[in-house]
């Protein structure tokens, strides 16, 4: 409230929605995404919430990581066959529109009904103590059986659903990039060991390594010296994207 | 009527007189408003059924007959059917002077975040936690507490999964406040050609 | 009328209109009863009058005549006064229904997780937390304890093992519950492999 802002700064609900923000603000398509860019004008945006604490900023983060490094595969020829590292964003950013329109539409609802109608609290009756309703003795063994066996009743969800969790490690080889890219600049240096050592989990060492063999690649980055000694330095000039 | 005083019989009654405002279709209706208005919250049919003893589809017969007349009159109050239930509302053509009066705690407002929630849950439900966090691309918890407080979501038991997470579906005030009768009359989706759809539901 | 839509001129001439059931005199009433059901408590005369824009005598005057007119037509609703303020309930004459139907509102019904831990219990008592937990795979202990409040679980005594854990058992409150007169009366379940057999059979 006290914070001193000479403009105003739009609220956004996430990520998704800077991005679309974004999208629609340069007069682009969903199916489009200008990678390069939108993360361009999606970090200084970030940059700026950054100093006024914006909420979920870890998702920002994130998605910028996400960002990172689907640019930089687009940076590099494609396969024959290969996705385009865009699709799983682009799926996002269509189904988080669609839903977006629906909210819209549930909102004229809402104004037209519940914002209009009210209800009246239950009147005072009688009081009495409240009473067990009667259950079938099956509903017992059902749910014994949903115990143990996991029940009939819920229906697995849709493989779609899980989408969003399998990637995850995708996610996270983007969210190493970033997070080395922003140690070493604040550190220049970083012996290389040290780098694996500190990560938690076989996954973890897993896309740090490919997280390290991106930079690399991109230039980003340059291995120093040799054996254990093994440092990974910031590449002169360089900036982490 | 050989029973006249029998209740079955009675109501049965009904069906034959094809009148509106004969005694016994409005001592039905007396009834039902009395129920509704004194619970305040949805009935379902199942229960006015048996509070009036009668057979649940005579009784949805004598209700949707109710339905359409009590709203017909236009006054302060309008009955909604919301799914297999029933619920009393003060009528929209009225807020103004309700909102001079009501206290301003009672007036629910719904956040962008909110309706975004509502919207995602309502074409999918049950959904976790996850799912939502998935498609908005952030962290909904906060969000589905407050609907959960506004009885706009309910929980609908845990999914089958590692972590066994809870999963949450709309009420039937959800319903009401959206002014549907049930899920089905939300605004139709497909799969992908979603938005083709929605364009269309709302040029008509 | 010179301004029939300053509220004050329409709401003037309801005075000299003596029909009842004219649009001035519905619109009125059907204010007045959007207010007092959202409300649902006594709304004093001052507070209506401010909300409908019109003076306190003739919103007075008004609100008598509408007090006659709506308990005549012996509806579910009836509208009071009570010194200085109105309040809508629900019809005395209607109370045996409306009892009916409140009492069981006030039926508790049980959460899958307090079903889950019944059936496990009911099946292996006595049981511990641990062993609930383990099985479930979630904590268990809120269930418990409001299982107990419930009486549908009791205690039953330590169990000789580490920590001496509290064991728990069902209830005669549960059998009566469930409409069983023992616990041999549960639905059996044989061994494991039995229970996975069923459950072959029955997806098939």
């Amino acid at each position: 409230m006290d914070q001193p802002m000479t403009y105003t700064l739009e609220v956004f609900e996430g990520p998704l929605d800077l991005l679309l923000h974004l999208i629609e603000r340069n007069k682009l398509e969903v199916a489009d995404i200008p990678v390069a860019l939108l993360l361009e004008q999606y970090l200084a945006v970030v940059e700026q919430y950054r100093e006024i604490d914006l909420d979920n900023l870890s998702e920002f983060l994130l998605m910028a990581s996400q960002l990172l490094y689907i640019k930089s595969k687009l940076l590099l020829p494609r396969e024959e066959g290969e996705e385009d590292p865009r699709d799983e964003l682009r799926s996002m950013l269509e189904d988080y529109l669609r839903y977006r329109e629906l909210a819209d539409e549930l909102e004229r609802r809402f104004e037209q009904n519940g914002r209009r109608s009210f209800v009246k609290p239950r009147e005072d009756f009688a009081e009495s103590r409240p009473v067990l309703k009667p259950h079938s003795p099956d509903k017992l063994l059902s749910a014994y059986r949903a115990v143990f066996t996991g029940s009939l009743r819920r229906t697995p969800p849709p493989i779609a659903h899980f989408k969003g969790i399998l990637t995850h490690s995708t996610v996270s080889v983007a969210s190493k990039v970033f997070a080395l890219s922003r140690r070493l600049l604040e550190r220049r240096r970083l012996p290389m060991r040290q780098l694996f050592l500190a990560q938690p989990s076989r996954a973890d060492i897993v896309a740090c390594l490919m997280a390290l063999l991106e930079l690399l690649r991109l230039d980003r980055v340059q291995l120093l010296g040799e054996g254990d000694d093994l440092e990974v330095a910031l590449q002169k000039g360089g900036r982490p994207a | 009527m050989t029973q006249p005083d029998s209740p079955g019989a009675q109501w049965q009654a009904l069906l034959q007189d094809a009148g509106r405002g004969h005694p016994p279709q409005a001592r039905f209706e007396a009834a039902v408003e009395a129920i509704l208005f004194a619970a305040g919250e949805p009935v379902e049919l199942a229960v006015l059924a048996s509070a009036l003893e009668m057979e649940q589809t005579l009784c949805k017969t004598l209700l949707d007959r109710m339905l359409f007349g009590y709203n017909q009159r236009e006054g302060g109050i309008v009955m909604r059917r919301l799914d297999d239930s029933y619920q009393l509302c003060s009528n929209p053509a009225q807020a103004a002077c309700v909102r001079a009066v009501l206290d301003r705690k009672r007036e629910v407002s719904l956040s962008p975040a909110a309706l975004e929630v509502l919207a995602i849950t309502a074409y999918n439900q049950p959904v976790t936690r996850a799912f939502l966090e998935q498609v908005r691309g952030v962290d909904s918890s906060g969000v589905v507490a407050s609907l959960l407080e506004k009885e706009l979501l309910e929980e609908r038991g845990r999914l089958d999964a590692p972590g066994r997470p809870m999963q949450f579906g709309t009420t039937a005030a959800f319903l009401r406040c959206f002014g549907l009768s049930s899920l089905e009359e939300l605004p139709p989706v497909d799969e992908r050609g979603a938005l083709i759809a929605q364009l269309e539901f709302q040029e008509t």
